[in-house]
């Protein structure tokens, strides 16, 4: 069933895992702040940024997302002690790789985003939502077969 | 017999293209395939081997056969929530079969050789024997083959010793057949369908008088280089029909398997391996049923719940030359699985290709 | 094929305000696997729940997915419901529309279409799901506690005075460790030993304390509540029962009492016999035979503390023994050490005798030290009348030769020193050399200004770039005053140096035997800097005192009895319950490649040969085996895994992958 | 290479190993085959010379499981990949009797071809010692091409003529690197976003999906890939011209980050040559840039970058927008 009966300015689709400790709590409390994003941000809630498979990231390009942010605990507070630490490295590698590819810079993004910082989530998530609306649709990350 | 220079052929291709979908080797990023030929594409017919073969054109490497998704039924919504736990299992959506529309426009596939062209053959025993492939056939039915001599053969070839002529492409099951003779592309049309491609483009041909000497000389040539190619005389006695239970049993294959990566380099460029795999690909607009071609050196080959048929490399390596010499052969009146085309003789990456194994058996005795 | 049942809560108007509910439930019915969809006002409340019990029964549901507030809210409350109804609690889903969606959004079509959303991610996440069961693991009754200094010490009795069997390893002959060098202690100038022996006596009869000194853990297995240690009680060549600590033997060695090896204890100021307790209060009193310096050790003649025992307790054909104990919970207090000057050739402490560090001095002014208490220099024993204090050595540096932390205790220490000459021996000058002088704590700061108020010692905010022994014995020490901007000589007899802390080299070694993570200092780990500050990441390991970080003893007293608590909650627990969504490893796709070990950061990965059979395929693999009482679940292991092989329960692979294309639908 | 056969033959005889892998002659002049020899006549076919490219390491997986050693032939760049393979215990290192063979560069077939050159009959100048000019006897005549014109492009970047472990070194091995190994990188990287996507949707286009790429490669030593099995729903053979090739690509790269010695195999063994190390060195060259320099198998015992971490870190943010 198609959602988007009229396509009136280009919304982006975007995926934010957050990770259970620091940036779901913080998206918990932006949302209890009444600090507003777009509702286009989507959020996956896994246990650690960590966990966040780089395959994952391409799943949602591929399936049609225009943007993907990982959220973690800031360096040096994960629940798990070292995770985040991990997954900066892998993400660090793999956006470089996808701007090397010649995807968009700004298709995806790291933030470090605490239980505490509400506001900084919301902050966050609209300017995410405009920079990636500014890029406009992804086309170069999705599989044709996921198009209309 | 029409000709046409060499320096024009962009001319014909638009021609072609202007009454056909024109597929034919293609030149991009360094390597020649065949694709679908368009203004402004490098349109390659000088390089012998295109890397694949040309059996896309009939068997692509992935094909959609129909697409499913699930409709609610109002009827149900209607009934409401009391109407649902009152049934067993509550029947509320179902499942949607859209076929995909075959192909129904006449297309041209230009420049292939006289083993690409006998390798059709080979996959016509497999996909129009009861029960026929429907989107093999319709591809078939409107597929005309414009084949191409051989001007220099090279030493992977050894497309002969299945009788196979790379001077005279007439000779094989091809709609027009063509050389490429001192800068000019001669053309001769064989069969209807040939004919009826000829008189659509026949104006950008010119006619040319000493069309049949100058083939004759060409052939002559190009027999001259195939009698001197390495394995002009190779032997496939011992190969063929009824053969299985020697060559299956042979300790020889323990001895040739062993590099083997189980890539599936030698498939994919095969013009003769006709493998699929189905699988599903699920979109938002429902699932979509494809199917790609699949590889009997890959590990996950006819993997099923219950396990594997062939659980080692052995096993699949073996599977495959069984396949191509002695299987189907015995199915299909001796006739071989390998038009000697030699490409997987230059892929493979580890340099095993079913010359070394033939030999190998050869060698055995 | 899962039957799901979705319920969409109103939340009063928290949700139901922006949020269409009921067109909610309407687009998700048809959802694959969903059989039943409903709204309700309040789901979490009695009634709420009474529903979703209800329709469990009624419609023999798998899986539930809860449309609602956040899952860190009520996941809990929702779980609890479904066992209510037999349904495993961890078959529920909880879509978060409140926090995440009707709270920030305005629109409600487009609150709406995204709850939907957020709906069939988690419709689309269940029908993955599988019953998970919490696993149970046993609990060891004791507790070990590496170091057997004043933090060791204090654990120890804590643990034990709440009435669990508690085991000190000790690596020195006695317990006490770097307080009982002391001489007194900031800021209340107590002596050190008048408050630690008694703690220390303490432990010898505490009738629930072991303990294992002049031994050393040797290997740590197992996992937490069942750690199997190897403890090597290294031969004392002493026989315990028989010894009556009468020191009659440290008398008539080949150099009397006076021995010729460097006192550990007196930081070589002193020396020592082969047969010696390292001080008269040492717990045990029971000496060793330091074998690498023994004569009869190194030529096989001598034998006199042997034939002058009393009581005939030198046994010199003692061997090394290896007990092997169960421990449930381990404490790792192995203290701190000061750093080796060796590369700050500027201070010439390897070059001249009265260029010494404050531990050295603490000996120096101990009645029981070297001079008897009499603050003299080492080259000529003559009481120094000019002291120079040096801060920061090695402390606060931002290159490779020292350490980038603060040590903590210096500025007091050299408070306190300073104090403690100018009470003794008033016409003593001292001038102190700081970079900055950090005081916070209670007393503290007073403390130090008494030092520069009443006792007039003279502190000069300067780096010292040179200290210079004069041929005449003086030292010049050569520094920058930053204050006043002026290059100064300072002449004296006697300087000493702050040199810096560092963990004991000794705690790498039995960090990684405990798979507890150290930082780049050497320091342990704390499981949260925060909020879990006494505990190692690692489960069953605990922290206390210097090992963790720099702290001064009533720091390392409260952090010991933390600690000691967090022991005695563990130890008091039949069973320990574990998490279930951790790591699993697929042994057919497994690598044995330990990629996933080096990133598990409580080494919960081991590696076992284990007999497969791969689709008929049988064969012998090194794979990795998950030990679920240790794993905690944070998945680093699946993003590292290059096959798939490591899966993390309840958050596979395969569900989050669902999420993502449901989401993306 | 006598006396490599020599000392082969007298290993086995000797009972030091029970077999050895090394090249079997082809059947044509220019495609020996990667292969076990035990029995002395199996020797009869031993061969190496320049186009012995075949990085042998990987077949030691399932050597290291057979009774008894192997002896196996090893280039200095072959003994990075051991390395690695050792510190992922996908090898034994007991098991393996190492022979490090000398190199001067390894050949590349296709150049050959792309300079018009076929129907090739025999081949000279491509022994293991020798130094002078490729000769072809080919049916349309004789030609000739200087050595180092015809090496694979990953030996013009080569790491160096030393082997990192061995237990014997048989033979004088050359320096052949004549070329920044980053240089292609940086070239990309100067690209706008448009040419860069241009530039590796028209080389990724070519894809087959053969797993030619992952077979070879050393690195990729899964028992089951991750697109052959199910964790992730990723099993998909489709060759289509969006996306799943740059999925496989990107993934396959980053799998291996960190681990991938650049042994140049990828490229090598493509049917359709797609620069496939392009992936992999972008990796080196980032992990250079990023966490300081590494070479993944020089040292077995090293931990690779992405399971190790510094406080300080680089962010991901700046990562991205260098060249900017």
């Amino acid at each position: 069933m198609s959602m988007n009966e009229e396509k009136k300015e280009f919304r982006p689709l975007i995926v934010a895992f957050c990770c259970n400790w620091c940036s779901y709590a913080g998206a918990d409390l932006a949302g209890s702040s009444r600090l507003s994003y777009p509702a286009d941000v989507k959020i996956i809630r896994v246990p650690c940024s960590g966990r966040v498979n780089p395959m994952f990231i391409l799943r949602a390009f591929e399936r049609g997302a225009d943007g993907v942010i990982i959220c973690g605990c800031h360096p040096g507070d994960c629940h798990y002690s070292t995770g985040n630490y991990y997954a900066r490295r892998r993400m660090a590698l793999l956006f470089s790789m996808l701007e090397y590819m010649g995807i968009e810079n700004g298709r995806t993004r790291v933030e470090w985003c605490s239980a505490a910082e509400g506001a900084k989530f919301s902050k966050t998530m609209n300017e995410f939502c405009e920079k990636v609306k500014s890029l406009g649709e992804n086309v170069r990350l999705g599989d044709l077969r996921c198009k209309n | 017999m029409y000709s046409i220079s060499k320096d024009n052929l962009n001319a014909l291709y638009s021609a072609i293209a202007g009454s056909y979908d024109l597929f034919m080797p293609i030149k991009a990023a360094g390597q020649t395939n065949y694709g679908f030929w368009s203004e402004g594409a490098e349109g390659d017919i000088d390089t012998l081997k295109t890397i694949k073969s040309g059996k896309d054109a009939f068997f692509p490497q992935v094909e959609q056969l129909y697409t499913v998704n699930r409709e609610i039924v109002p009827a149900d919504v209607a009934a409401g929530p009391e109407a649902e736990k009152a049934a067993d299992t509550p029947v509320r959506t179902k499942l949607k079969v859209n076929p995909v529309k075959l192909v129904d426009n006449d297309f041209v596939i230009f420049g292939m050789r006289a083993c690409d062209v006998r390798a059709i053959e080979v996959m016509d025993n497999v996909f129009l024997t009861d029960p026929v492939d429907n989107y093999y056939k319709s591809r078939r039915e409107h597929g005309i083959v414009v084949a191409l001599a051989c001007h220099e053969p090279e030493e992977s070839c050894f497309c002969t010793i299945f009788d196979i002529d790379p001077a005279d492409p007439s000779k094989a099951k091809a709609d027009v057949a063509t050389w490429v003779i001192d800068g000019k592309l001669y053309w001769k049309p064989i069969t209807e369908k040939g004919e009826a491609l000829t008189a659509k483009i026949s104006s950008v041909f010119e006619d040319d008088a000493d069309a049949d000497s100058k083939i004759d000389g060409e052939k002559a040539y190009i027999e001259g280089i195939a009698k001197q190619l390495p394995n002009a005389e190779l032997s496939l006695e011992g190969w063929g029909a009824d053969k299985t239970d020697e060559k299956f049993k042979s300790e020889v294959w323990e001895k040739v398997y062993k590099g083997c990566l189980g890539c599936g380099t030698c498939t994919f460029v095969c013009p003769t391996c006709q493998c699929y795999d189905i699988k599903d690909y699920t979109t938002k607009d429902g699932i979509q049923r494809y199917r790609c071609w699949d590889s009997c050196m890959y590990s996950d080959f006819t993997l099923m719940a219950g396990g594997q048929n062939r659980q080692t490399q052995l096993q699949r390596f073996r599977q495959r030359f069984m396949h191509k010499l002695v299987y189907y052969p015995t199915n299909n009146d001796g006739m071989f699985m390998c038009v000697g085309c030699g490409r997987c003789v230059e892929k493979c990456p580890q340099s095993l290709n079913i010359v070394k194994v033939i030999k190998a058996f050869a060698d055995n005795k | 094929m899962q039957k799901i049942g979705v319920f969409v809560c109103h939340c009063g108007t928290n949700i139901a305000a922006t949020v269409d509910v009921k067109k909610v439930v309407e687009l998700v019915r048809y959802e694959p696997g969903v059989v039943f969809a409903d709204d309700y006002m309040y789901m979490c409340s009695e009634a709420g729940q009474e529903k979703i019990i209800e329709a469990i029964k009624e419609y023999g549901l798998t899986g539930l997915v809860i449309c609602s507030c956040s899952p860190r809210m009520h996941e809990k409350t929702f779980r609890a419901c479904a066992e209510k109804a037999g349904l495993n609690p961890y078959m529920v889903e909880v879509a978060n529309i409140r926090e995440q969606c009707s709270w920030i959004h305005k629109d409600k079509e487009e609150a709406t279409k995204k709850a939907v959303i957020l709906a069939r991610a988690a419709i689309a996440k269940v029908n993955l799901n599988t019953p998970l069961q919490e696993g149970e693991s046993p609990v060891t009754k004791r507790a070990l506690v590496i170091g057997g200094g004043i933090a060791g010490i204090q654990t120890a009795l804590d643990i034990a005075d709440a009435g669990y069997e508690v085991d000190i390893v000790e690596k020195e002959p006695s317990i006490g460790g770097r307080m009982s060098q002391f001489d007194k202690t900031f800021p209340t100038l107590d002596c050190a030993s008048c408050i630690l022996t008694p703690k220390m006596v303490e432990v010898n009869q505490h009738p629930n304390i072991t303990l294992y000194t002049y031994s050393e853990v040797e290997k740590v297995s197992g996992y937490v509540g069942n750690f199997d240690v190897d403890i090597r009680k290294k031969a004392r060549s002493v026989d315990f029962g028989k010894c009556t600590g009468c020191g009659e033997c440290q008398t008539k060695g080949p150099l009397g009492k006076i021995g010729n090896i460097p006192s550990e204890f007196d930081r070589g100021l002193k020396n020592r016999p082969a047969i010696y307790m390292p001080f008269a209060q040492a717990v045990p009193a029971v000496p060793v035979i330091d074998r690498e310096n023994c004569t009869y050790f190194k030529t096989g003649k001598c034998g006199v503390c042997a034939k002058i025992c009393p009581s005939k307790a030198v046994d010199y054909e003692q061997q090394d023994e290896i007990v092997t104990v169960k421990y449930g919970a381990i404490v790792v207090a192995t203290g701190f050490d000061i750093i080796n000057l060796d590369k700050y050739g500027e201070y010439a402490y390897n070059e001249c005798p009265d260029v010494i560090t404050s531990i050295e001095l603490e000996r120096l002014m101990n009645a029981a030290g070297p001079t008897g208490g009499h603050l003299e220099r080492m080259s000529d024993h003559k009481a120094p009348k000019e002291i120079v204090f040096i801060q920061c050595v090695g402390s606060r540096c931002d290159d490779d030769k020292g350490k980038p932390y603060c040590s903590k205790v210096c500025c007091m220490y050299t408070a306190k020193h300073a104090m403690l000459i100018k009470d003794h021996w008033p016409d003593t000058n001292i001038t102190v050399f700081y970079i900055d002088v950090r005081t916070p704590g209670k007393n503290f700061d007073e403390f130090y200004r008494r030092a520069v108020e009443q006792y007039h010692v003279n502190y000069i905010k300067g780096q010292v770039g040179k200290v210079k022994p004069q041929p005449d014995g003086s030292i010049i020490v050569q520094a920058a005053d930053l204050l006043d901007g002026k290059q100064i000589n300072k002449k004296c007899d006697m300087v000493v140096l702050a040199a810096a802390i560092e963990p004991n080299p000794g705690v790498r070694k039995i960090a990684t035997m405990l798979t507890a993570s150290i930082d780049n200092n050497n320091f342990l780990t704390e499981a949260h800097a925060k909020l879990r500050p006494v505990e190692s990441p690692t489960a069953g390991i605990f922290l206390s005192g210097m090992a963790q970080g720099p702290k001064d003893i009533p720091e390392t007293v409260s952090q010991a009895g933390a600690a000691a608590v967090k022991v005695v909650g563990l130890l008091a627990k039949d069973k320990l319950k574990t998490n279930p969504c951790t790591a699993q490893c697929d042994t057919l796709l497994c690598n044995g490649c330990s990629t996933c070990a080096n990133v598990c950061p409580y080494g919960a990965i081991t590696y076992e040969d284990v007999q497969v059979n791969d689709h008929g395929l049988r064969e012998t693999r090194r794979v990795a085996q998950v030990n679920v009482a240790l794993c905690q679940g944070c998945g680093a292991c699946t993003s590292a895994c290059p096959s798939g092989a490591m899966d993390l329960q309840g958050f596979s692979n395969r569900q989050i992958t669902t999420e993502v294309d449901a989401i993306c639908r | 290479m006598q006396e490599l056969i020599n000392r082969l033959k007298e290993l086995i005889a000797d009972g030091t190993v029970v077999r050895a892998i090394g090249w079997k002659k082809g059947d044509m002049p220019y495609n020996p085959e990667p292969a076990y020899f035990e029995k002395p006549e199996d020797f009869d076919d031993f061969v190496y010379d320049g186009f012995c490219g075949a990085n042998l390491s990987k077949m030691m997986i399932e050597a290291s499981k057979l009774e008894g050693k192997t002896a196996v032939c090893l280039k200095p760049c072959d003994t990075y990949s051991f390395n690695q393979l050792i510190r992922e215990h996908r090898v034994v290192r007991e098991n393996a009797y190492i022979i490090g063979v000398a190199c001067r560069g390894k050949l590349d077939i296709e150049k050959a071809r792309k300079e018009g050159i076929k129907g090739i009959k025999s081949v000279t100048g491509i022994d293991i010692e020798g130094d002078g000019e490729v000769v072809f006897d080919t049916i349309y005549g004789e030609k000739k091409m200087a050595y180092s014109d015809l090496m694979l492009d990953r030996c013009h970047v080569c790491k160096g003529k030393d082997h990192v472990i061995f237990d014997e070194v048989i033979g004088e091995s050359k320096d052949t690197d004549d070329a920044d190994r980053f240089e292609e990188v940086r070239k990309i990287e100067k690209m706008t976003p448009e040419e860069r996507f241009a530039f590796f949707k028209s080389e990724l286009s070519k894809c087959i999906r053969c797993n030619a790429c992952r077979n070879v490669c050393p690195a990729c030593s899964c028992r089951k890939c991750v697109f052959d099995g199910t964790k992730f729903d990723s099993q998909q053979k489709a060759n289509v011209d969006s996306f799943e090739e740059k999925m496989f690509h990107i993934i396959r790269a980053f799998h291996v980050a960190g681990r991938c010695t650049d042994c140049g195999e990828c490229s090598r063994v493509c049917p359709e040559g797609i620069p496939l190390h392009l992936f992999n060195r972008k990796f080196i060259k980032d992990i250079d840039d990023f966490y300081g320099e590494f070479q993944a198998g020089k040292d077995p015992e090293a931990q690779s970058p992405l399971t190790d971490f510094t406080f300080d870190d680089l962010e991901p943010k700046d990562a991205v927008g260098r060249g900017e």
